[in-house]
């Protein structure tokens, strides 16, 4: 009897867990295209909320304010991730359990932390703030991933290139570098989609000016929500699709390993 | 050998020191940018739904001074802001009436000068004197609106009941499911008046339990807590009744014509939205100018039409839509969110009622 | 110490100058916040003197059974998320991990898919699943099941279900790994040995994919705990949770004392609970 | 060519809780093949390391001919290493690897191009040119090593236990090719290794280094192999008989008295002070040095009696293990020059041993 219940029945378990996942996000981008402006009944098909999100200066603000914090705090958590690992690898090495902290704790306990520690300095928030934030938490992603990726590497690689007369910076740049050049694509790549999906850092840390799209879609869906949201949503369920698909293909590749 | 030690400790704590500073340097940079803001500028703090951005252009070319507008979602972020900088920082701010009795204690406002505002002898009495501010020192009234009822008139059919708060809080007349304040001092001071007919009373121990026990009880009722989501509670048939500010339904009316606002006949809270300049502001006669702009009749009209607020001035009053600016009658039943609680004992209440 | 000294000494600790802002940034973000929301909860800043005095006084406010009962609804909905998580989880992971024997990679993709999408749009697909005239109470309607829309949306229910949605591919990642590193010879070993299939799955399989088990329930649970945006967006302001709570005391009330005495309290109480269950899972597969 | 010597003065070192080197003074002959062998775990890979300047000294001087390299940094050093596990750039293919070293330098294109093939050429590997690391064998890989050290035309060569991951066969060759190589270039080869067969085979000179970091002998293999100054080098390199006694010193003669096995002859050995009457020392005799027999024979100085309790035949030379009478057993190495040999001796067979005093050593220690 067993044998095929197994047969059976684990597929179909798998098949509905399957529809239980996507047709959410299949009704999200089917009433993209619904006509009528209150999400409740089908009106015919459209692309004017496409046009509507497009023309909205307030979408655009928020994506421009998402992007300009995302790429800083990716150039900046990157580089600085890049620099401890690479300098600090002989001697400081017993402290890179520093930087797991982030992992570990609660998000919105880090969030609540910046939001103190601003008012207590009384720091304006801002981009400026959000970039910290950002920056903070692309760290706690980025050191483990180049700092692992390090550890692969030959131990004396460094050695064997200042051997052959090469400078510090020399070895940096033609031995080091290219060879943490997968995992540091694939660490910005991931701080990237988590700073532009970041909420909570962003919701305490933006202060009212700076929107960012998290917030944008927040303000939106909260008052009840609206099509062109769903025109959003869709636009960025595909760009999500491509970034998964491009680390799946890398990791196809075995050029990179997160997972 | 000992001091080639300490150097190295010296040279890095230096450098240590040198990265810090890049990092204050990072996070000041908003600051120093208010240093360089030129001469003709004023910040302003404000609701994010009482400026229209055009206009605010508008002005700067009218009269070449530039304005930084930031926004604030609630008073109490206002009141704590301006208080954690001692009143400095803002040239203008537009304050609830209840948050401007706490500033006036802090000192937080500096008095104004009645006769540089054009528009003050157009100004509607009522809206005068209040009990904040009763000589108008610190405050020259803006917009206004006041609290009722948003019913879904296709839902009751022609059965329409009675209007009075009973439809929220007395479990016998609510229907399936409202929609209710999430602000716990507007739903405790709205429990208050319909309890004991006013909320200016001195609160003692068994008044607050029962008030709890009043909002306790009708959560079973409540579809949700919000004031931003009603146009989805209402015209996604969720509730058929919520509580809110008159522009808000007005807004929802002009999507579906059965939705209309009424004011209960107990009587109900307005809220008054006024100017006010913080202590510390050095740029007085140009805010003035930005006041008189905005008591503009023309600027009235336009704000009016698009917030759905009502106006200040007694000309106005005629053009106003009567369901939500009461005439002056009716705005003497009013009663205002004055601050008969502890802010502390308010938040617990409402804290409790959000745990139940 | 002559210029070239000094130059010498620059050169010599040039690494050191290169790797510190990294701990510098993590220093000042990270930690030094942490040591404000510790020094805000303990300390109480008298009104008249301002002079701050160590005492429990914020955390005195908390021993009261309405703040117990919001951390007990966040574990709650923390335990029961990542339980339903695993339950779901598990049976999907075993299929990838065993049954399937070419487009494992493709099957991966598809369930870390809706995971790239950010989680305010998960929950707000899910208005449309739930609304009066969402896809659910539409589709029962038309099956005769119900005869009028049933009341979904703003209920724990709605929120429960939303946070299991986003949170599944947590789960279902940690347990394929720990799957299908099992080696098959164990597995035939123990049908060799005349165990049927389900004691061959319940002694075998479950307990070597323990780690894999336990990794995914901690991915779910101390997040799940922490959930801000589902409750806000799906539970209609109706019940607070944890996060509702810090975020009322920080940004509503602008409480920060309270509010830093609060976030620790929980975290505290969660990582707690947190090590109690991992601890037990130790035990089990020890 | 101008050959470098490299001299290591008071050499401290230490590594967190043991001190590697304490007082550590050496002489490495330029030009010359020097190889430096001990057990591992002795410090002759930190050795390296400081010469090289990956790790620097606590204390003391390190010279390469006249100039002082201690505190130089790594890559102006006219020092180059080949690592135990090659460390070729993975990212690079062999002509990058190896034009790598003049690359950095700034050399001109056409120069790194020619100096590149000439070097193939000389470790046999130019029609590699192009080839990527990974398709390379464990060989191959060791000789492009090899080659990007090389082609650099250091001072000094390092290199560090470089056949340990290759095949017996294929690290003869490589041996063979390494001398040739050094003659070749005439710069100081310093060879580190734990194998003494390699280290015999391969040096103009080497160090003995013992498990405290200390330099037990230097000298010329034969002069270590045949005259050991420690028991410690004795047992080390090749493997010996050591027995302790008390010596006899007589106008005429020497002779040593090993507690219950009785009494042999020795030569004079003048120069070793501790070497007077009644002395106690050790004796060390090399199992080859001894001739093994059923037959007695005639014309050997020192006689011991004994029986056969192990043979191990390892094809070129067969060992037994002879235990005398008082249970100390002794080694013995015979030579299998004939297919059929006359006398063949078996387990538990009486048999005599002889060896001439000449080929004696005493040890203090």
């Amino acid at each position: 009897m067993n044998i095929n219940m197994k047969s059976f029945c684990l597929p179909l378990f798998v098949t509905l867990f399957f529809l239980f996942l996507y047709v959410p996000i299949i009704v999200l981008i089917l009433y993209s295209f619904n006509a009528s402006t209150m999400p409740y009944e089908w009106k015919g098909f459209t692309t004017m909320w496409y046009k509507q999100l497009f023309a909205s200066k307030e979408a655009w603000q928020a994506l421009s304010n998402s992007l300009i914090v995302s790429t800083v705090s990716v150039f900046l958590s990157v580089t600085m991730a890049v620099l401890v690992v690479y300098n600090g690898f002989e001697r400081l090495n017993r402290f890179f359990v520093f930087f797991y902290g982030t992992l570990v704790i609660p998000e919105i306990v880090l969030a609540v932390g910046l939001l103190g520690f601003f008012s207590l300095f009384s720091v304006s928030l801002g981009l400026a703030t959000l970039i910290a934030g950002h920056t903070l938490l692309g760290l706690g992603y980025a050191v483990p991933i180049v700092h692992s990726r390090f550890c692969e590497l030959e131990r004396h690689l460094t050695e064997a290139s200042l051997d052959l007369g090469a400078t510090r910076s020399q070895t940096f740049f033609r031995v080091i570098f290219p060879l943490l050049m997968p995992s540091v694509f694939a660490a910005s790549l991931l701080v990237f989609v988590i700073s532009l999906d970041d909420f909570l850092i962003a919701f305490f840390c933006a202060g009212a000016e700076t929107q960012t799209l998290p917030l944008y879609i927040f303000s939106v869906v909260r008052s009840g929500g609206s099509p062109m949201v769903n025109a959003l949503s869709t636009i960025m369920i595909f760009v999500g699709a491509l970034i998964v698909s491009f680390i799946a293909l890398l990791q196809a590749r075995k050029v990179v390993t997160i997972v | 050998m000992q001091n080639s030690r300490l150097y190295t400790i010296m040279m890095r704590s230096v450098m240590v020191f040198f990265w810090v500073c890049v990092l204050v340097m990072f996070l000041g940079f908003s600051h120093i940018v208010h240093f360089f803001r030129s001469e003709r500028s004023i910040n302003i703090f404000s609701w994010p739904t009482l400026l229209d951005v055009s206009y605010l252009e508008r002005f700067e070319r009218e009269t070449g001074i530039t304005l930084h507008v930031s926004y604030y979602e609630t008073n109490e972020e206002l009141f704590s802001k301006l208080r954690a900088t001692k009143g400095s920082g803002y040239d203008l701010v537009i304050p609830s009436d209840y948050v401007v009795e706490l500033m006036i204690k802090e000192g937080l406002l500096q008095k104004i000068d009645q006769t540089k505002i054009h528009a003050w002898p157009e100004l509607d009495p009522k809206l005068l004197s209040l009990y904040c501010d009763p000589h108008n020192d610190y405050t020259i009234p803006y917009f206004w609106a006041v609290y009722g009822l948003g019913i879904d008139t296709a839902y009751f059919k022609d059965a329409l009941p009675e209007v009075s708060w009973d439809l929220i809080f007395d479990s016998k007349k609510i229907p399936s499911s409202i929609g209710m304040l999430d602000a716990a001092r507007e739903a405790v001071l709205l429990a208050a008046f319909y309890l004991y007919g006013s909320s200016d009373i001195a609160m003692t121990p068994e008044h607050i339990a029962k008030i709890k026990k009043l909002l306790i009880e009708q959560k079973r009722f409540v579809g949700a807590y919000t004031e931003s989501n009603i146009e989805h509670l209402l015209l996604g048939k969720l509730c058929p009744l919520v509580v809110a500010m008159g522009p808000d339904i007005l807004r929802i009316q002009r999507v579906n014509p059965a939705i209309k606002f009424v004011i209960p006949k107990e009587g109900s809270f307005v809220v008054i939205d006024s100017f006010a300049i913080p202590a510390k502001s050095t740029k007085v006669d140009l805010v003035y100018e930005f006041i008189n702009f905005l008591l503009k009749s023309d600027v009235l009209e336009h704000h009016r039409a698009k917030f759905g607020m009502c106006c200040p001035t007694k000309k106005m009053q005629s053009i106003h839509d009567q369901t939500i600016c009461p005439s002056d009658e009716e705005f003497a039943k009013m009663k205002f969110f004055k601050t008969t609680l502890p802010e502390a004992l308010l938040n617990e209440i409402w804290i409790q009622l959000m745990a139940y | 110490m002559k210029k070239e000294d000094l130059r010498a000494l620059f050169e010599k600790n040039m690494q050191f100058f290169m790797s510190i802002p990294a701990f510098v940034w993590i220093m000042i973000f990270f930690y030094v916040p942490l040591m404000t929301i510790l020094g805000r909860s303990f300390f109480v800043r008298s009104r008249v003197t301002f002079v701050p005095s160590p005492s429990l006084e914020n955390y005195a406010t908390f021993f009261d059974c309405t703040y117990f009962t919001i951390i007990n609804r966040s574990l709650l909905l923390a335990l029961i998320t990542a339980v339903a998580c695993l339950l779901i989880a598990y049976p999907v992971a075993y299929f990838i991990a065993r049954h399937v024997k070419t487009g494992k990679n493709i099957l991966l993709f598809l369930v870390m898919l809706p995971f790239s999408v950010n989680m305010l749009i998960q929950a707000y697909s899910w208005f449309f699943m739930l609304g009066k005239t969402g896809i659910i109470n539409t589709l029962l309607l038309n099956l005769g099941i119900i005869s009028q829309p049933l009341h979904l949306l703003n209920t724990s229910g709605a929120v429960y279900v939303c946070v299991i949605y986003c949170y599944v591919p947590f789960m279902i990642l940690p347990l394929y790994t720990a799957l299908e590193k099992i080696d098959a010879r164990f597995i035939e070993a123990s049908l060799d040995l005349g165990a049927n299939w389900l004691q061959t799955f319940g002694r075998v399989i479950i307990p070597l994919s323990l780690p894999g088990i336990s990794t995914g329930f901690f991915l779910v649970f101390i997040p799940a705990f922490g959930e801000f945006v589902i409750p806000a967006l799906l539970g209609g302001g109706k019940q607070m949770y944890a996060s509702s709570l810090i975020s009322y005391y920080f940004l509503t009330t602008r409480n920060l004392a309270l509010g830093s005495a609060f976030t620790l309290l929980s975290s505290a109480i969660v990582l707690f609970v947190a090590y109690v269950i991992y601890s037990w899972l130790k035990k089990i597969r020890s | 060519m101008k050959t470098k010597s490299i001299q290591l003065e008071h050499v401290k070192k230490r590594f967190a809780d043991e001190a590697v080197f304490e007082d550590l003074n050496l002489t490495i002959p330029g030009g010359k093949f020097f190889a430096i062998l001990g057990p591992s775990g002795s410090g002759k890979t930190t050795l390296l390391r400081l010469i090289a300047g990956f790790d620097s000294v606590d204390s003391g001087k390190i010279y390469l001919g006249d100039q002082d390299i201690t505190n130089m940094p790594i890559n102006e050093r006219r020092v180059n290493t080949v690592f135990q596990n090659y460390a070729l750039f993975p990212h690079l293919n062999v002509f990058d690897n190896v034009a790598y070293g003049l690359r950095v330098k700034g050399v001109a294109k056409d120069i790194i191009e020619e100096r590149v093939v000439q070097t193939l050429r000389m470790v046999h590997l130019e029609k590699m040119m192009y080839r990527s690391i990974a398709q390379l064998s464990g060989g191959q890989q060791q000789r492009i090593a090899l080659a990007r050290a090389v082609i650099n035309g250091p001072d000094v060569l390092l290199l560090d236990e470089p056949l340990a991951a290759l095949d017996m066969k294929l690290r003869e060759r490589m041996l063979v090719e390494l001398i040739e190589l050094q003659d070749q270039l005439g710069a100081t080869f310093v060879y580190i290794t734990h194998d003494q067969v390699e280290a015999l085979t391969v040096a103009d000179s080497m160090a003995i280094m013992n498990y405290d970091g200390e330099i037990e002998q230097v000298g010329t293999p034969k002069g270590i192999y045949e005259f050991p100054t420690s028991s410690f080098v004795a047992k080390f390199v090749g493997s010996t008989n050591i027995f302790k006694g008390t010596v006899e010193i007589t106008p005429e003669s020497t002779s040593i008295t090993i507690d219950e096995l009785g009494k042999f002859w020795t030569t004079a050995q003048p120069d070793k002070t501790w070497v007077y009457d009644g002395a106690s020392v050790l004796m060390s005799l090399r199992p080859e040095k001894i001739e093994i027999s059923k037959q007695p024979q005639a014309g050997f100085a020192n006689h011991v009696r004994g029986t056969v309790r192990t043979i191990m035949y390892n094809g070129s030379y067969t060992r037994y293990t002879v235990q005398v009478e008082d249970g100390a057993s002794v080694h013995v190495f015979e030579q299998n020059e004939e297919h059929f040999p006359q006398e063949v001796i078996d387990y538990d067979d009486v048999v005599n041993l002889y060896w001439q005093k000449e080929n004696v050593v005493l040890l203090e220690r």
